[in-house]
């Protein structure tokens, strides 16, 4: 693995799988680089919402957090929270869904909420946010995350999100017509759900990475696809312009820190 | 008019021990200096509401002032955890703390119903989502016109709403520009509201769209320029994303947390909030 | 972006005979141009939504292409009655018009509430109203909180929408600008959405929190300067309130009506509206 | 009656009722002269609002319309029309609301909407707009119309909006807890409801105003208040101030018809 970084090859592969006719519900970190870089390749038309209100909005750097000013002056428009969560999230407009997580299970069912028993939690975490229902509303959901067996385990303490529940149909038995977790992009695979059990499957490994890696980072038994391939590299020209939107962050928040 | 007032006494009028209180700011305009003002008049047993409780939250709470709070994310926006709120929620430290937690949506949709003066909010949400289970506050309403059940929650109506704002004219209608957040219906969903503003111009010149309160919506109006820092005012200053970061050091410890709030808080007056602004209007 | 069309293809490409369509603008931006092409193709069968009906419904259900109209107002702003809207429902010329009838309140909860992906609005309405009794749509729920009873109506869900606006830009992002109504919900809550504006521009160059409609919500751009006389459009021209007038006298009388449409519109085409509204851009 | 004819005392009589304490949400015609009266005689401050969403206006002339451009271009802020019935409306905030009638009865209970049955109507009206909320959710309700057999009857057609119903606790009784119509000024008296039966009560003729007169045009027997008075007849500021206003209305709206 020469030449990138896991969190690279992560976030190249979480960028591809977006198109310039997505709508994407951007989270802060890992999904914000991916959702840019893939506007700055290959999805220049791609639409990125924030929950703060921003519509539309194209930064020249990652923000550091979802309501930062750069995001408004660069979108078409910003809107109230209490509409971007009634018009623009519920109503269906949301075509990509980006969720971090915690704690993931193999269904893709996810806890941001609390390690150990909710009212006598070990680590209280921040909580759910906007994850509950964009976990519901959103057309699909898309999952990018390093893999740890801390984090990746075989059952989550707390459903904040729901996923696939137990895997099948339980999402439609829950009356939720969307599609759910349709994509799961690690620093070390491309997981996509089985179509029958919705149980995350491998469908690539990333260039290096080992079975005995993924074991070591993974709290449950892997499935691995028939089809599983290698995650193809990133290109000369996505790591450039990743490089550089990193580098352009990196120099614009210093410059504040300093100022 | 005589709602232009002083900080000291916007907050010593209508924020009483044991109010239910918001402070809002969707990341943008959080009314830090307000909040800074309450806790340097010591006022406690507050229920406090507000979507992601942020750094003031965490202040307060350290403080010992918090008996609830009503929330949908208790993180430090881009930087992690708060740790206040955490050491309440897992020690009971300075108090034990009680929790009303929700998810953006609901908060979201609870101002809403606030503000439109109706009992509860209608929605289509915690589909699966465990928090049904501990919040007794989560319900559920069926359409009558398709049997779809539709998650319910209460309205929220705070004792007393409190905001940062651009500007003022000088009949007190106040302007709110960028990213407005739940701001707007904070104060129409509250019993009270104060808006502290970066400053009191002769005439707004706004946009015939854009998210004005009307005087007769507010209680209480303040000029405190910066006011919002380490948040940002859109046109004036921008985020402080250093003191964000500095913050996660502050409040891991309990003696440097109070050491910090002696100097900065309760030895301070709003008068600070300008200088630490100026320091970044820079990148604005 | 291939949405950028003629009226003549936006109107015969989305509008289909029997479909629900909303051609909307609260007094202000009143799609006319539209709603005559829709005339000129025929297209029939149609279940009219509107709050207020206004001369554009009196024209199309006078030319008999209506089945049903949903509204909250059927008046002529400032003059009285829509006279052709009367003679369907009193005598059914020419043809029954099926009527579902609702408050302002109740229309613009539910076209909120189809933008907003919802089956039905709830809000605290038609209390002691008459029309509960006479328009099955309007049913209840009870808030599981507080057990009152408050008013539901099923959401606003329209095949195509239709509005006008000020400006377009390259990309089809539109603006609208003033008094705005219920046109974004309008678009929203619809399957397709034609908008007609009074021009394309470069760029927008909008206030920030301005009601902007992204170009994906919509589904057809057509550029029609004066497109909403004898209604008007914020900082293009004025209401012709002599045309409203006017039409009092026209509607009036079954072959007047008849005579008028057939040469304004039936003979004509959009480029008059850009003439006539030109006549009172003196007084914008 | 010289020097003012009866729609002037009715304006004039309907507008001292206001304060600038008050929030009004105004209709066209009558209401909207009155409003604009008290705005430029002693209520100043005075806050008009017109269901298109104008908040604060404070127009020149009066509007033919409730969404003329001027109202928006001389207000505090304009609204979309779901959050001025949400937010401005059902949210209480307004103090009085104003409506008209084509049929009232004697507890200020308004027909608008048919005369006749209302599914084979002799004439279709246009229907309520906003009335039945404005009915319930205004502190109080103001009615400004002219007197007349046909619109002041025994018993309305359809009840468009609620006043008292039968009188006495009804509107209570059905769970609206606003002050409902408090007060009806005609061109030819003022009445307010009886605090206990809520039956509008003469509590003033205008000058000039016999029982006849009443008589003649009110479908049902008068009561008339023990302590009724005569109207204070419009002072000369009210009435140079008034006429002013409907002039410049007319040239206005002349310059745009000529034009």
């Amino acid at each position: 693995m020469t030449g990138f970084s896991p969190d690279e090859m992560m976030t190249v592969a979480a960028a591809r799988a977006l198109s310039s006719r997505d709508v994407c519900f951007v989270g802060i970190g890992a999904p914000s680089a991916a959702c840019n870089l893939a506007r700055l390749t290959h999805a220049p038309d791609i639409t990125l919402i924030y929950e703060s209100g921003t519509i539309g909005t194209a930064p020249q750097v990652l923000p550091l957090s979802i309501g930062d000013g750069e995001l408004c002056d660069t979108a078409v428009t910003t809107v109230p929270v209490p509409e971007m969560f009634r018009y623009w999230l519920q109503g269906g407009r949301i075509t990509v869904g980006f969720l971090g997580a915690a704690q993931l299970d193999r269904f893709g069912n996810i806890n941001t909420t609390v390690v150990g028993d909710y009212n006598a939690p070990k680590v209280r975490l921040p909580g759910g946010g906007g994850a509950p229902e964009i976990a519901s509303s959103s057309q699909q959901i898309f999952i990018t995350m390093k893999q740890s067996k801390r984090s990746f385990v075989p059952k989550i303490d707390f459903f904040t999100s729901f996923g696939h529940g137990n895997g099948g149909s339980h999402r439609q038995d829950l009356g939720i017509t969307t599609a759910g977790p349709s994509l799961l992009v690690t620093d070390m695979a491309v997981w996509r759900p089985d179509p029958v059990t919705k149980e995350f499957t491998v469908i690539s490994l990333h260039p290096g990475v080992t079975l005995q890696d993924m074991a070591d980072t993974v709290g449950w038994t892997i499935r691995y696809s028939d089809a599983m391939t290698e995650t193809p590299a990133p290109t000369a020209e996505e790591l450039e312009v990743l490089r550089a939107l990193k580098a352009r962050t990196q120099a614009a928040h210093n410059r504040e820190v300093a100022s | 008019m005589t709602k232009f007032c002083s900080l000291k006494d916007a907050i010593g009028t209508h924020v009483r021990p044991g109010m239910t209180v918001a402070f809002e700011g969707f990341t943008h305009l959080i009314p830090h200096a307000a909040a800074h003002e309450t806790i340097r008049q010591g006022i406690g047993d507050l229920t406090l509401i507000r979507m992601t409780p942020d750094v003031i939250y965490d202040q307060m709470i350290g403080m010992g002032l918090v008996r609830k709070v009503v929330f949908s994310y208790a993180g430090n926006p881009g930087v992690g955890l708060l740790r206040r709120l955490r050491d309440a929620v897992e020690n009971a430290w300075p108090r034990p703390l009680e929790i009303e937690e929700h998810s953006h949506a609901a908060m979201a949709n609870a101002y809403e119903a606030g503000a439109a003066g109706l009992p509860m909010a209608v929605f289509r949400g915690y589909l699966g989502a465990g928090l049904k289970a501990v919040n007794p506050n989560i319900r559920s309403v069926t359409c009558p016109f398709t049997g779809e059940e539709l998650a319910a929650v209460p309205a929220i109506r705070p004792d007393v709403s409190i905001i940062h704002a651009q500007k003022a004219d000088k009949q007190g209608n106040v302007l709110i520009e960028g990213i407005v957040g739940v701001q707007k219906e904070a104060v129409l969903s509250a019993r009270a509201a104060i808006v502290t503003v970066e400053e009191v111009v002769e005439r707004l010149d706004a946009h015939p769209n854009a998210c004005v309160l009307p005087h007769w919506t507010l209680d209480a109006i303040v000029e405190v320029p910066g006011g919002a820092h380490p948040s940002y005012a859109h046109g004036y200053y921008d985020r402080d994303n250093a003191a964000y970061l500095e913050w996660d050091q502050i409040a891991a410890d309990r003696d440097a947390f109070k050491e910090w709030m002696q100097r900065h808080v309760l030895d301070a007056d709003e008068a600070i909030f300008a200088t630490r602004a100026n320091r970044i209007v820079g990148a604005a």
